[in-house]
């Protein structure tokens, strides 16, 4: 037959049922081959940082939301691990195109929580510029970002940068088409792309396991004939290891991989939502017992990179995180309502002087 | 009694899967949920797994996979989880669900529902809040429901059930809450037939969904200015009931016509140039539009400039009025 | 020298691909065959694989990676193959395309063309005769084109791609053959700028796309019945010129508008409405509308009969002269 | 870690390379180890026999439309054995939902030719009955159908239905996110379906090296835990040994499967399409060299099972439905134009009246 395999050896594709896993639930190190650790202590340190700001950013959120600031809000509780793990892999030059969940990515590109917040304090649909950090826009369609990741992924290698993208999203957006897709244009184009999944066990109600019968997500990457990693999402250093990888794999010009973080949201899917009818107290005992915080604490504590000062330190720095997001967001006012106008084309119809003058009438009426 | 949309729409849900077990319902977090908006609470609980059931997070997959089991036999009822993730389904729905039955001359018929909560007013994130009936309104094969009240919501739900022809049914979100004195089963005028919520001479408002609420909200509010308002619940666009808003605008000469959605290339359009088709003579003011701006439906706190209110629509009256 | 419609398309993108390295194009067939109806013709040769390719067969796939592309720097022009295989990638357009720009505040820019060839009367099988320019001209954030002459085809589609906002491009299949005299390059009026076709005087027929070229057909028919028709060539659908389309029918006080989709909620609705709201006292009969019936579109042997034509259009005149 | 693999061994999930083949190039018959034949002398003889009538009337298709009978067609040439070979695996309560070229799968089922054709003739969107023969609408738009395959599967599987549904789709719809939609809800629900890949090495003009990376098609399959298989689909026998082995399987209840039936088109794409701008002369050449009916005939007759009077009564029949197809086509008649409203719905919307009074106004003005 001519139809010879596409590429040389299909089995080598497979993934590794075994997630890898650097940093045992004891917070002990254990060497993975494969997966080194390039790590200097300041990057411990700082991987140990992230986390913290990221929980503590994400309590923020979701007290705000309480206090009646935000109208909705996504926790990444229990997902700080493989969420700063992922984004700690790039270089500054990358880019992160995220869904609605990352804050914990975006506070290692540097994007200021509360503009993240404003989006769901509904003061304007995003707040931040992409191209000061090189973080996308929230994408709330689920799936559809990721098409957008491949497709800079694509000018990028056009334009001959050298340049990665990491696209995040979720256990369910596996199922839909925009997936399928941007993996497969990704594969044929050998874009410099990575496919960051959490798999965070849900999409809101519904189980991985109604979600698809794929052996592991990791799998659905033999489908594209890309490499499929998965790690211990909880253990930042596998996370990291692991996302190292295949952002260096793609930036050496071997093309996207797919990598299945596996971890557990432990909040509701967001503040709109009772996790309770579907899930139960023990299970969320189990993954509260695997903490991605608790373990990596227990780690640097032993290697001497955790003192008080550190953790004074990184005190001090989620309190003014959390007091400046506060600050942007207690009663931020909306902005001018004629910016509704503003932005939705750079050469606006001749429409839009009038319908302008009819909200400058109604506004002044008020 | 006093029951809400949301009660109203999930005891029809209930009433017609007692009633015929072609009915099944199935789409993201349908099941175990309930849904997002608990329209479809204690569906499985009550029909079990096989009758109510979660899918996979795919709106293409949901809508192609009721038109194969409409094809099968079943009466699908699938769930939209939002007005703006209908898009990903609009192929299934717009080049098989409508088509099929058409393309097939009559062999194969798809007695699909797809429903889906709409509009805005709940302080909701983007996506959450867009009116897409104008794109569905202009396919032929389709049906285009959206209840006003509690009472309609069941009883246009139950026939959009009933139907052999496909509907889309867009629930109006920010009246999952509205209350109204019913006793269910109730049963209202069937598809095609619009009805004069308040009767009036200075000018006709024309609404339909959300915005029948509102409408009735800007008569009473127009009683202060003098005006008489005639209120007018289209109930269904497609088919669309040009009789009945015909002999309005005939009484009163003026019409507005109201939705949430942007009103360039709007439902709004379409009411308003069969109303200046079939009435012309009777107009004395061009028939009004009012609605969202021409702009992507914006960010929470912004969304009351931009959605049509009591004040928006009593200024379209005061211009037809003095035109 | 004449030039067909699809010569100016084929010469436009290939003069803008040599003005602008950022021009990139890609689609499904687009490279190595030059697209179906061989627009890209030529292109890969010239420009290289890098910047002319063809993609996997999947729409949702080629627009949301343009999204991407631009987002990087690019200016990416991409062929939906057929008007009926714009559908599944609907969400990305509604979404994404024509959304991200105000989302984000105007720090991302889309200046994607997508390029359709669209509606029907050349004998195809389905989904390969819609006109979806109505969903699209819903839709806040694009711009929506579609050139009648080859002059158009050519200036407009330069435009498109020079254009920071994202363009629906509607390319009339049918007229890929039409030939008119004109030296490439060749610059016609700006979006936004209807055009008077042919001056006239009894009634003003509103059309755009394939429907220029019948209208004007209709026109020179007209004179047989003593008609002086003025004929309106719209251009673009988004911005919509309103003040040529007013100041005809202010001079005839008869419209009558024309488009290949079905007249049920289609553009034709904005077009009759507008005109009425601006020039309601010119009117002397409502604007009356000419399209497709409200079914799907039927197979070829049969398009003749659903298709708006000479007759149609005339008798919709005479209508409305007799109204 | 608790996120165990969802089935047992991945590892089984991986689709053998070796395209499962029974009859090699000289007609040869080797037995494979788990596709045993169990076909007696009279279906080794209908197989023949559909492949000649679908060559047969695929030419008739081709000549048909030079003639200016119909307005483009969509040719099977060199497709016979797959086609055929996977439809005849199905039993009779069971149904085929086809893309545009399953002229051949049309003929296993029970459907005339000529109301296949009158789609391409224009007649009119569709002509056949779906419920009579179990084989559903032609479907253009790509990779849709597989969907509707899979609704109907779960249909008759809730519905308690001894019934298993075969999706036809070529190699470039495995692109289409609904592709992967239909084959992860199959996966999902059980679904008896069969995803049946005529790989045809193109889509239109382009190739499968440029429509996917991934090893084969059938490596697709395991991202859904689903089998995936190969066969030399220009070999008759294998495909139609590996159809049944999916179809048992789904009709145990054992859920969908994929097949990648390895062939190729040897006409055009469509009457419309210029293949010599995309393809050689020498890879054309090579796959005639596979043609799947000469060298079903080689077995056949080493067997004794094609003798001249089968041969004679096969003929007989092709030129029957030939001549069938050029009644049934030629000069056509369109149908009544008043049909246009007919069918859009059981309920017509009140404006059809006004609507058909129109068209009827101008039909009697012609
Ligand atoms: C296209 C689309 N369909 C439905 C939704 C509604 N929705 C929001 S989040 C969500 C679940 C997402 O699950 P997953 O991908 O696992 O991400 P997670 O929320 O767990 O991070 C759904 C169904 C959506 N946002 N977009
Ligand atoms: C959604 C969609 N996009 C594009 C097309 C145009 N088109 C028709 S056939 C075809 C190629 C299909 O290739 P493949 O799936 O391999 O099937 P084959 O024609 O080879 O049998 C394309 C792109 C279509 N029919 N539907
Ligand atoms: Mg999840
Ligand atoms: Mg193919």
């Amino acid at each position: 037959m001519a139809a010879a395999p596409l590429t040389p050896d299909p089995a080598t594709l497979l993934p590794s049922l075994e997630p890898v896993q650097l940093l045992d639930n004891q917070g002990v190190l254990h060497e993975v081959d494969g997966y080194p650790l390039d790590l200097k202590d300041e990057d411990f340190r700082n991987l140990y940082r992230f986390m913290v700001l990221a929980r503590r950013v994400d309590k923020q959120g979701i007290n705000l939301q309480r206090q009646g600031q935000l109208g909705v809000y996504a926790s990444l509780l229990g997902q700080e691990a493989a969420q700063v793990g992922g984004a700690y892999a790039l270089d500054e030059q990358d880019w992160v195109f995220p869904s609605y969940r990352e804050m914990g990515a975006a506070l290692v590109r540097g994007v200021d929580p509360g503009k993240i917040l404003q989006l769901f304090r509904g003061t304007w649909l995003s707040d931040h510029d992409p191209h000061a950090t090189h973080f996308g826009l929230l994408s709330i369609p689920i799936a559809t970002q990721a098409l957008h990741a491949v497709g800079f992924a694509m000018g990028a290698k056009l334009d001959g940068k050298d340049l990665v993208v990491m696209s995040y999203f979720g256990d369910g957006a596996t199922s839909e088409g925009d997936a399928h897709e941007a993996m497969n244009f990704a594969a044929v184009y050998d874009a410099p792309c990575v496919f960051y999944v959490q798999n965070n066990q849900y999409a809101i109600s519904v189980p991985l396991s109604k979600q698809t019968k794929a052996p592991t997500i990791a799998h659905k990457a033999v489908g594209y004939g890309m490499p499929g990693y998965r790690c211990d999402g909880n253990d930042v250093l596998a996370s990291y290891a692991v996302a190292k990888q295949a952002v260096e794999r793609a930036r050496a010009g071997e093309g996207p991989s797919l990598i299945e973080a596996i971890t557990y949201r432990m909040e509701a899917h967001t503040t709109a939502d009772d996790p309770t009818r579907y899930r139960t107290a023990e299970e969320l005992a189990e993954w509260n017992a695997r903490d991605p915080i608790a373990r990596f604490e227990t780690f640097l504590t032993k290697e001497g990179l955790l003192d008080d000062a550190f953790r004074a330190q990184i005190d001090d720095e989620a309190k003014a995180y959390a007091a400046r997001m506060r600050e942007e967001i207690y009663d931020a006012p909306h902005g001018d309502p004629l910016e509704l106008f503003e932005h939705v084309y750079v050469e606006p119809p001749a429409s839009y002087d009038e319908q302008r003058a009819l909200l400058r009438r109604e506004l002044e009426a008020q | 009694m006093a029951i809400t949309m949301a009660q109203a729409l999930n005891t029809a849900l209930h009433d017609a899967m007692e009633a015929d077990d072609k009915v099944v319902m199935f789409g993201e977090d349908v099941g175990t949920l309930g849904g997002v908006f608990r329209i479809t609470d204690k569906l499985q609980e009550r029909f079990g797994e096989k009758r109510c059931f979660d899918t996979p997070l795919a709106e293409s997959g949901i809508v192609g996979t009721a038109i194969g089991m409409a094809m099968y036999g079943y009466k699908p009822v699938v769930e939209m989880q939002f007005d703006g993730f209908t898009y990903p389904a609009f192929e299934q729905i717009v080049s098989h669900l409508a088509k099929m039955p058409n393309r097939s001359r009559g062999t194969v018929q798809l007695p699909v529902v797809v429903r889906i909560p709409y509009g805005g007013g709940i302080g909701a994130v983007e996506h959450h809040s867009e009116s897409p009936e104008a794109f569905f309104s202009h396919v032929a094969g389709l049906k285009i429901v959206s209840p006003g009240t509690p009472s309609d919501g069941y009883s246009l739900l139950r026939r959009a059930i009933d139907s052999p022809d496909p509907v889309i049914f867009f629930e109006p979100k920010r009246r999952y809450w509205l209350k109204e004195d019913a006793e269910l089963p109730v049963t209202t005028e069937p598809f095609g037939t619009a009805v004069v919520r308040r009767q009036g001479t200075t000018a006709t408002l024309l609404a339909y969904g959300p915005m029948v609420r509102t409408a009735l909200d800007t008569a009473k509010a127009a009683e202060e200015e003098g005006w008489d308002l005639e209120v007018v619940d289209l109930r269904t666009l497609n088919p669309f009931d040009a009789k009945t808003v015909v002999a309005s605008v005939a009484k009163t000469g003026h019409a507005v016509v109201i939705h949430e959605a942007q009103v360039f290339a709007g439902f709004g359009a379409e009411v308003a140039a069969q109303i200046t088709e079939r009435a012309f003579y009777d107009l004395e003011a061009p028939v009004l539009r009012v609605g969202g701006f021409d702009v992507p439906y914006p960010a929470a706190k912004l969304e009351e400039f931009f959605l049509p209110d009591t004040d928006r629509i009593l200024d379209a009256v005061e211009r037809s009025l003095s035109f």
